[in-house]
């Protein structure tokens, strides 16, 4: 199938809103257009297997190679394999969730969704993007919609956290642009294939990696340069953070693994133990800060950068199951926080506070929403049947197939997270939706159809990667390989 | 070999009426989840015993040895080629004698709760979180693989918290909840570790492949695991020691007990389910699972001997001072546990000195059978005085003449008094810990008089001592309530005669064992002594309690205080953890490293204010610094850069 | 033909433009400043005389800039006076440190 | 050689014949200003136009005067830019009673321009610069009776002569060394001992000074503050873009031996510059002031651009300005309608502006993320490209540098976004009427803005006419 139509349909879509009168128009065309793209991406998922079952070994799938600008080499080259498939997936189920939550977003409505569909497109761009020039470009379209996003349709200190995030993002952004001018200057190239099939001097990849790493990491909330993620959730409407926690965290890991690693292997490698190391303190240090906060939103937020932190610990072993649990983790944490989003939005659209101590027994009022919000604490905290404990354990068992000792202690600390990440997600949901109620929430109403129908796109997700992993891990083990594959080569070669 | 895979429906059914009852059961099945519930168990006790029979009676064998047979198996999660995570059944004496227990008590107490929960308002909830439990447990027997254990254990573990905290607007139990959950999280912290460590080195997770490699001697897998150390400590006895803890956590060993009694907030029937019969012991089950291997390293089983003695014996005298008849049960069940333990920790793995493994597994299977019974008296105890604490009861044996009976038997059962079930197993224990270690049996005498004093104060107390006040409002109970504690009555009474050890035994080959009258008469003299002591002191009303208490003294408000084990663990979380590690990150993470953003802003402001003097507005510096730059170009480029 | 070595002659231009930019920078009278520019414009045109008579006499290129320099220099005082009078209807001043409205 | 002169010489006579024409005009009886205003819009559309069509290369004069394919290009950015600016500054001239000198005064520098682009003599490009700044002084007066007007074309006036005072001494001595004025000759005269060092930098303090790079931009804010809003974004745009054409080109030609030399000066000045621009920028609070030195930190990246002295170098520095072009006179065309109808040009200002006017909010902001370079708008191209450009040099640092700062210009430019759409406001500036002319320039600016980068053609291109070292 062709793959720009991922990215044209959501171009349309965003057109045709901008001709919509009224909410009512504008929800239903922005929820139609993403309804058509979550088909299209389970199509082209079908057509995946297709391939795969007819044969067909090429490291990238239905891939389109056109030149863009001559003078300087930079094509539109697209393509996908297991992995951005993965990802393409979870995008089209996190955008219509999260459409389907703000259904009722009646300040300036038509804008909000043009920025939301806006934002996917620049997310599914990135995912199917061949080619590091596009990359960037789709990386960068992704950003200036979460500004607004955040800053007018927030809450709280928005316009400090839009500002803060836009800013921290555009930073990330400038030093993967330099990562790229090295790697460009290096192959005289901007095509990912082709770069890899070339081998970049290991003082140069040394050189270069950080800023790409770092770049992509700002992104996936590598520790220390997190401190937008809890600022920018919180302040975010509930489809805003959802986007930013269940998508564009994950551009940065895509970008670590797809860039970063994948054309740097050596210096991968040779920097590893930092990667470990940051990505250790951030699993920790995410928890237990985490287990110190009282708004709703900065817990998840928290949380985020500590189940993020296992991407990048994920990615730094670069051990083939290590990798596969990373994927498996962006994968599943972008489910689960968009669905822990969800749920705390309904909560605070209803009580009107996200403050654990003055929330309680919300479970007798509102069975449904109280059951999502225990069912993503429980997925976050690793429970068998959901996708947080598969993605967890297989980063785990990589890691532990890494023969280095430190790395050994560092999985074990990684480990250690589980219990405090049960201690404060209990800590929430028993205060929230267990315990006595107070009268002024005793007249609460239940999720409406829309948040009902978006929460359970969220579940079933996470749920069937919880169930059955073995089809998602054939789905990206491929990806993965091919990653593998490069990194084995080249340091064997040494 | 047959096909066992029909097992496969044993558990699958629980999970399906879980699925129905969770989602439809508010709307469809208000009050026919009961029904349903039970009939679905019903048909899965039916096979699991169809299993048995077929297993122990007609194809189990070979040779005269039981086998291990894998019913079924299919990859779940490959990790790498050879590690994956299989989801398969395992059958062998103990999955078989487990999955009977489990099916069979957890129908008693569906059966039970039919009456018990009559009119709650989330009846159909409490019956899908039951099917969930029994789901999970079943899982967690059949297991084949040491991952697939994990996996149902942390179910169990979450099922658990479920029905403890069911009521939850009730904030002990939110919190009881929530303590379960986090200890036994702890504990499975240093199970998974175990794990890793032992699949890394056993290259597999598949339970028999693992034990048949670390179990050959000479076997390269072995000789790696058994040299390689951390810390002077063979990284086999690091995983055992490890996987133990995850055992004690959820079979509530010292010191992570702590949760155990506070989990009797939930409702009484689950506490005969779950905190009695079957999720409590599986720890033991766990043990006794990868036992080969623990049998390989005899620190560890040092280890799991002293844990289990000290536990026994502290969560005897514990149990003698608590009036929350409910906690007083706990803490019977926390000690039978150390029983079990320690029989597994004095065991070997063949032939003879595998006694203690069958005693064990023996006891495991006597104890499901009373201590539900108990537990299931209780309750109906409680449903008929609304209360929990001792001073409420009294004198009921002429109100609820039938639970009297029942309750009864099971305490002499568990106080071991021939012919009733608990005296054979523990016969068998005494025994096994009598020939390997002196102290271990010195101990284990000693807490058998203890719990047949406190389980007699128990039941004196409630149906003796003072005349009853209770004018009999609404009879003994619904049928439903009546109908198990008879039936686990007779099993009370009955099991103990089965020949267990020529079916669970260590190596699968049976057991000659023979109870000889001479062994026997010290533990059941010190038994009855026991009782008559509890009779005098509680029988009827008086201060005798009182005198006792005060002779004690210290050790008495001691063990009243649970040996200030709570408070310890309070102090640990709230005065360390809290303040000095999760406060500071925070403050830390806003202050520092936020603050180190921030602070570029700030300086990027300063400088642009800082400069802001070159812009002064008069045309003639403007021109001065025209020219002063083109002085520093020529400067730098005519002089300096060449 | 002459005894005169260009030296003195640059030595004069060069003198001659940084008197003018002393000017420029200390006077205050926008009439004086514009007349420290002119003699700045000076010392080129000599600069150019002196360089086309001495060293390219077969050319006339400096001559001919110079011509240019001094009809442009001419243009350029008239806007700058017609402005320093707008701007003495405004300001009532054309001293240079009235009009520092706009800074930072 | 008649046709030649005619072909070859072809927009400078457009603009002549109009230049006449307006003074017709002028002598003839009084107009409407609308109907002078749609006359000279269709006039500069006619000369646009016309500049597209036979177009050659050739040489006139003695290598005075040379022009081919990138030359006319050039020469068209500049008509296109003229004319949105006078497009947008409808609004403004109508009711101003000299729209006429206006257009004399801005004609005659475009005029300037042209020649001084096609200057193959230093003296011809001496009397191009000087044509197209004196007028500009005099049109940066032209609110005859605002007191910051005059000051501020009295400061261009003063400084711009001081400049040309610098660059004449250097154009002086380098005659003096080199005994030539023709760049062809030039080119093989110059080496790099001191005096043409001197002299060449004097020089290019003088090009510095035309494009306002740091240290010689201080005029800038305080012009572009005082100017008349039309006359401040002619000033920003397209004297700018000139300077840099002929910049580009005579760095890249005639002082190709001094490669290394200018190399190194540029590095020291466009970092200089892109900082100080930014950090200036942070604190300003007037709109016009605020563009003045964002478009200072622009020039900082075009520097960068020059810097890299390969084809790329080049075409991106063009392909740069054609953007600048567009999103700066979109910018501009907001400020110069706002200030026209409401006379308000603080930030402050445009507080919930987007409430009362969600057309021009966009169409600012639009303009203001292509300033800042954020796809898909154009800027992003253009400022990749002259990175990517500047950084075929191996100079990551620099380039990682300048990528840091284009995130505290994000900063600021974000600022005034985060002002029109989430800060709330008592009086905000009510809802506009903005006639035909001025919201036709604006739609063309935000096309440009978005096409120009997307349609890859426009750059490839600029890039198959330009050349490097």
């Amino acid at each position: 199938m062709n793959l720009s139509l991922l990215i044209l349909l959501p171009l349309v879509t965003a057109v045709v809103i901008l001709f919509c009168k009224g909410l009512k128009q504008v929800r239903s065309v922005a929820l139609a257009g993403s309804v058509i793209q979550l088909l299209a991406s389970c199509f082209l998922l079908v057509a995946y297997w297709k391939e795969k079952n007819a044969g067909n070994h090429s490291p990238m799938l239905f891939e389109s190679d056109n030149v863009w600008f001559t003078a300087l080499n930079i094509h539109y080259h697209i393509g996908v394999d297991g992995i951005s498939i993965a990802m393409i997936l979870l995008t089209a189920s996190v955008v219509v969730a999260g459409i389907l939550v703000s259904w009722t977003m009646e300040k300036l409505s038509k804008e909000f969704f043009f920025l939301l569909v806006l934002l996917s497109m620049g997310a599914y761009g990135f995912f199917i993007s061949l080619d590091l020039f596009t990359l960037f470009f789709f990386l960068e379209i992704a950003v200036i919609p979460k500004f607004l996003l955040i800053g007018i349709w927030g809450s709280g200190k928005k316009e400090y956290s839009a500002m803060k995030l836009a800013l921290m993002l555009m930073a990330g952004s400038a030093l993967v642009f330099v990562g790229l001018m090295g790697i460009y200057y290096q192959t005289h190239s901007y095509d990912i294939m082709q770069i890899s099939q070339m081998h970049i001097p290991l003082e140069v990849q040394k050189f270069f990696f950080p800023f790409a790493f770092v770049g992509f990491g700002i992104f996936a909330a590598l520790f220390p340069f997190h401190t937008w993620v809890p600022d920018g959730h919180a302040s975010a409407p509930t489809a805003a953070s959802m986007f930013l926690a269940g998508i564009s965290m994950k551009l940065g890991g895509y970008g670590c693994l797809r860039v970063a690693t994948f054309l740097m292997p050596e210096a991968a490698h040779a920097y590893s133990w930092i990667i470990i190391l940051l990505a250790t303190i951030a699993i920790i240090y995410g928890a237990f800060a985490t287990m110190m906060q009282t708004d709703l939103k900065y817990i998840n937020a928290y949380s985020s950068v500590s189940h993020c932190g296992f991407v990048i610990l994920g990615i730094g072993m670069l051990t083939q199951t290590s990798i596969n649990g990373a994927v498996l983790q962006m994968v599943s944490h972008g489910l689960m926080t968009a669905l822990f989003f969800a749920a705390i939005g309904m909560i605070y659209s209803r009580t009107h506070t996200r403050m654990v101590a003055q929330l309680g027994g919300l479970l007798k009022v509102m069975p449904f929403i109280s059951t999502i919000f225990v069912i993503a604490g429980l997925c976050s905290l690793g429970l068998p049947g959901f996708s947080g404990f598969v993605a967890e354990m297989t980063v785990f068992m990589g890691s532990w197939q890494n023969p280095d000792g430190w790395y050994r202690l560092a999985t074990i600390l990684a480990c250690a997270s589980i219990v405090v990440t049960a201690v404060y997600i209990l800590r929430a949901a028993g205060k929230t939706v267990m315990g006595p109620i107070s009268n002024e929430y005793a007249v609460l109403t239940d999720a409406t159809w829309n948040e009902k129908l978006a929460a359970a796109i969220l579940v079933i997700g996470i749920v069937l990667i919880g169930v059955a992993p073995f089809l998602i891990n054939q789905l990206i083990a491929p990806g993965t390989e091919n990653i593998m594959q490069q990194v084995g080569k080249l340091i064997t070669q040494k | 070999m047959s096909n066992y895979s029909y097992i496969v429906w044993i558990p699958l059914l629980p999970l399906a009426i879980f699925l129905v009852l969770g989602i439809f059961g508010k709307k469809y099945f208000k009050n026919t989840s009961g029904i349903i519930g039970t009939l679905a168990l019903l048909a899965s006790t039916v096979i699991s015993f169809i299993a048995a029979h077929q297993y122990f009676f007609v194809d189990g064998k070979v040779n005269g040895v039981y086998q291990k047979i894998i019913a079924f198996k299919y990859t779940w999660l490959a990790f790498s080629p050879n590690v994956s995570i299989d989801m398969g059944i395992i059958i062998d004496p103990i999955s078989i004698m487990m999955l009977v227990v489990v099916t069979f008590v957890s129908l008693m107490v569906h059966v039970f709760s039919l009456g018990y929960m009559k009119g709650e308002v989330r009846f159909a909830t409490y019956y899908a979180f039951l099917s969930l439990f029994t789901f999970s447990m079943l899982g967690l027997v059949l297991s084949s693989n040491l991952f697939q254990v994990y996996m149902f254990w942390e179910l169990v573990g979450v099922s658990s918290f479920l029905l403890i905290g069911y009521y939850f607007d009730k904030p002990s139990a939110v919190a009881a909840s929530k303590k379960a959950f986090i200890v036994t999280r702890f504990a499975d912290l240093g199970f998974l570790i175990g794990i890793l460590i032992l699949a890394f080195y056993s290259g597999t997770l598949d339970i028999n492949t693992l034990i048949e490699r670390l179990t050959a001697v000479q076997s390269t897998h072995f000789t790696s695991i058994a040299t390689a150390g951390f810390l002077g400590v063979s990284m086999l006895t690091w995983g055992l020691t490890l996987i133990f803890i995850g055992g004690a956590g959820k079979s509530a060993m010292f010191p992570l007990h702590i949760w155990l009694p506070d989990a009797m907030e939930g409702p009484t029937p689950v506490s005969a389910l779950i905190h009695a019969a079957t999720m409590v012991v599986a720890g033991v089950y766990l043990v006794a699972r990868l036992f080969p291997v623990f049998s390989m390293d005899a620190s560890v089983l040092t280890i799991v001997t002293y844990v289990g003695a000290f536990s026994a014996l502290l969560a005897a005298v514990i149990a003698c001072t608590q009036t929350d008849i409910k906690r007083v049960l706990a803490y019977s069940t926390m000690s039978q546990i150390g029983y079990m333990m320690f029989a597994l920790g004095v065991s070997k793995q063949v032939g003879e000195n595998g006694l203690g493994f069958m005693a064990s597994m023996f006891h495991l299977f006597t104890h499901a059978f009373f201590k539900s019974l108990l537990f299931l008296g209780a309750g109906a105890v409680i449903h008929f005085v609304h209360s929990n604490e001792m001073k409420d009861m009294g004198g009921l044996r002429k109100l609820m003449p039938i639970t009297h009976i029942a309750f009864l038997i099971a305490c002499l059962a568990i106080a071991g008094i021939p012919p009733f079930a608990g005296f054979f197993s523990k016969e068998e224990i005494l025994m096994a810990a009598f020939h390997s270690n002196k102290i271990i049996y010195g101990v284990a005498l000693f807490t058998a008089a203890l719990t047949a004093f406190y389980m007699f104060r128990l039941y004196f107390s409630i149906f003796w001592s003072k005349e009853s006040h209770h004018h009999n409002s609404h009879g003994e109970g619904t049928v439903s309530m009546k109908l198990p504690l008879i039936i686990l009555a007779c099993c009370a009474v009955g099991v103990g005669f089965i020949p267990f050890s020529h079916f669970v035994t260590a190596d699968g080959s049976a057991l000659e064992t023979h109870t000889d009258m001479l062994f026997s008469i010290a533990p059941v003299t010190l038994t009855i002594l026991a009782i008559l002591l509890a009779a005098a002191m509680y029988k009827n009303e008086n201060d005798k309690p009182a005198k006792a208490a005060a002779a004690f003294g210290a050790l008495y408000k001691a063990a009243s205080r649970k040996f200030y084990m709570d408070e310890l663990y309070l102090f640990i979380t709230k005065k360390i953890i809290f303040p000095l590690i999760g406060r500071p990150v925070a403050w830390v993470d806003k202050n520092i490293v936020d603050g180190l953003m921030n602070l570029l802003a700030t300086i990027t402001a300063k400088m642009s204010v800082l400069i802001k003097g070159l812009q002064s507005g008069k045309v003639q510096s403007y021109a001065l610094y025209f020219f002063g730059g083109i002085a520093a170009l020529a400067v730098l480029f005519i002089y300096l850069w060449k | 033909m002459n005894g005169i070595p260009l030296t003195h002659i640059i030595f004069l231009s060069t003198a001659l433009f940084f008197i003018g930019m002393y000017g420029l920078f200390t006077r205050r009278n926008m009439i004086t400043m514009l007349m420290a520019i002119e003699l700045m414009l000076n010392s080129v045109n000599i600069n150019f005389v002196a360089f086309n008579k001495y060293l390219y006499p077969d050319k006339l290129d400096g001559i001919f800039f110079t011509l240019f320099i001094i009809t442009i220099a001419a243009a350029e005082a008239a806007v700058a006076i017609a402005i320093i009078i707008n701007l003495y209807r405004s300001h009532r001043s054309i001293d240079v440190e009235d009009a520092t409205e706009m800074k930072f | 050689m008649l046709t030649d002169f005619f072909i070859l010489l072809k927009q400078e006579l457009v603009i002549t014949v109009i230049i006449f024409l307006l003074l017709f005009i002028k002598l003839g009886k009084d107009r409407s200003n609308e109907t002078i205003l749609n006359w000279i819009n269709l006039f500069l559309f006619i000369n646009l136009v016309a500049g597209f069509f036979g177009s050659q290369e050739g040489i006139l004069f003695s290598e005075m005067f040379h022009t081919n394919k990138l030359v006319v290009l050039e020469k068209n950015i500049l008509n296109l830019a003229m004319l949105l600016i006078s497009m947008q500054s409808y609004s403004w001239l109508k009711m101003h009673k000299h729209v006429i000198e206006f257009y004399l005064l801005l004609l005659s520098t475009l005029l300037g321009m042209f020649f001084m682009i096609s200057s193959g003599n230093l003296l011809m490009f001496y009397l191009g610069l000087e044509l197209s700044t004196i007028p500009l002084a005099a049109a940066a007066n032209f609110d005859l009776d605002k007191r910051r007007s005059s000051e501020a074309a009295m400061k261009m006036i003063i400084s711009s002569a001081f400049s040309s005072a610098l660059l004449l001494f250097g154009i002086s001595i380098v005659y003096g060394v080199s005994g030539t004025l023709v760049f062809s000759e030039l080119s093989l005269h110059l080496v790099a001992d001191p005096l043409h060092l001197f002299a060449f930098i004097l020089l290019i303090s003088g090009f510095a000074f035309k494009i306002s790079a740091v240290p010689f931009h201080l005029w800038t804010a305080d012009v572009y503050e005082g100017a008349p809003v039309a006359v401040t974004s002619y000033l920003s745009v397209v004297s700018k873009a000139a300077v840099l054409f002929v910049f580009v080109s005579v760095l890249y030609t005639v002082f190709k031996p001094l490669a290394t030399v200018w190399y190194n000066i540029l590095f020291v000045l466009s970092l200089a510059t892109i900082i100080i621009g930014n950090l200036f920028a942070l604190r300003q609070n007037n709109f016009k002031r605020f563009l003045a030195f964002s478009s200072i930190a622009q020039v900082g990246f075009i520097l960068i651009g020059i810097s890299g002295s390969s084809q790329a170098g080049m075409a991106s520095v063009i392909y740069f300005i054609l953007i600048y072009v567009f999103s700066n006179l979109a910018a501009f065309g907001v400020v110069s309608l706002v200030s026209a109808i409401t006379g308000k040009e603080n930030i402050d200002d445009y507080k919930a502006f987007y409430s009362t006017n969600p057309l021009l909010s966009w169409i600012l902001t639009i303009a203001l993320f292509s300033l800042a370079g954020v796809p898909p708008t154009a800027g992003f191209f253009g400022k990749f490209f002259l990175l990517m450009a500047g950084a075929a040099k191996g100079n990551y640092w620099l380039i990682g540098i300048a990528a840091l700062n284009m995130v505290v210009s994000f900063y600021y430019y974000l600022r005034v976004v985060k002002a029109m759409f989430m800060d709330s406001n008592e009086e905000p500036i009510s809802k506009l009427s903005i006639p035909i002319l001025p919201k036709l320039a604006l739609y063309i600016c935000v096309i440009g803005i978005i096409v120009t980068g997307l349609l890859s053609w426009v750059y490839d291109h600029i890039f198959s006419l330009s050349s490097g070292i």
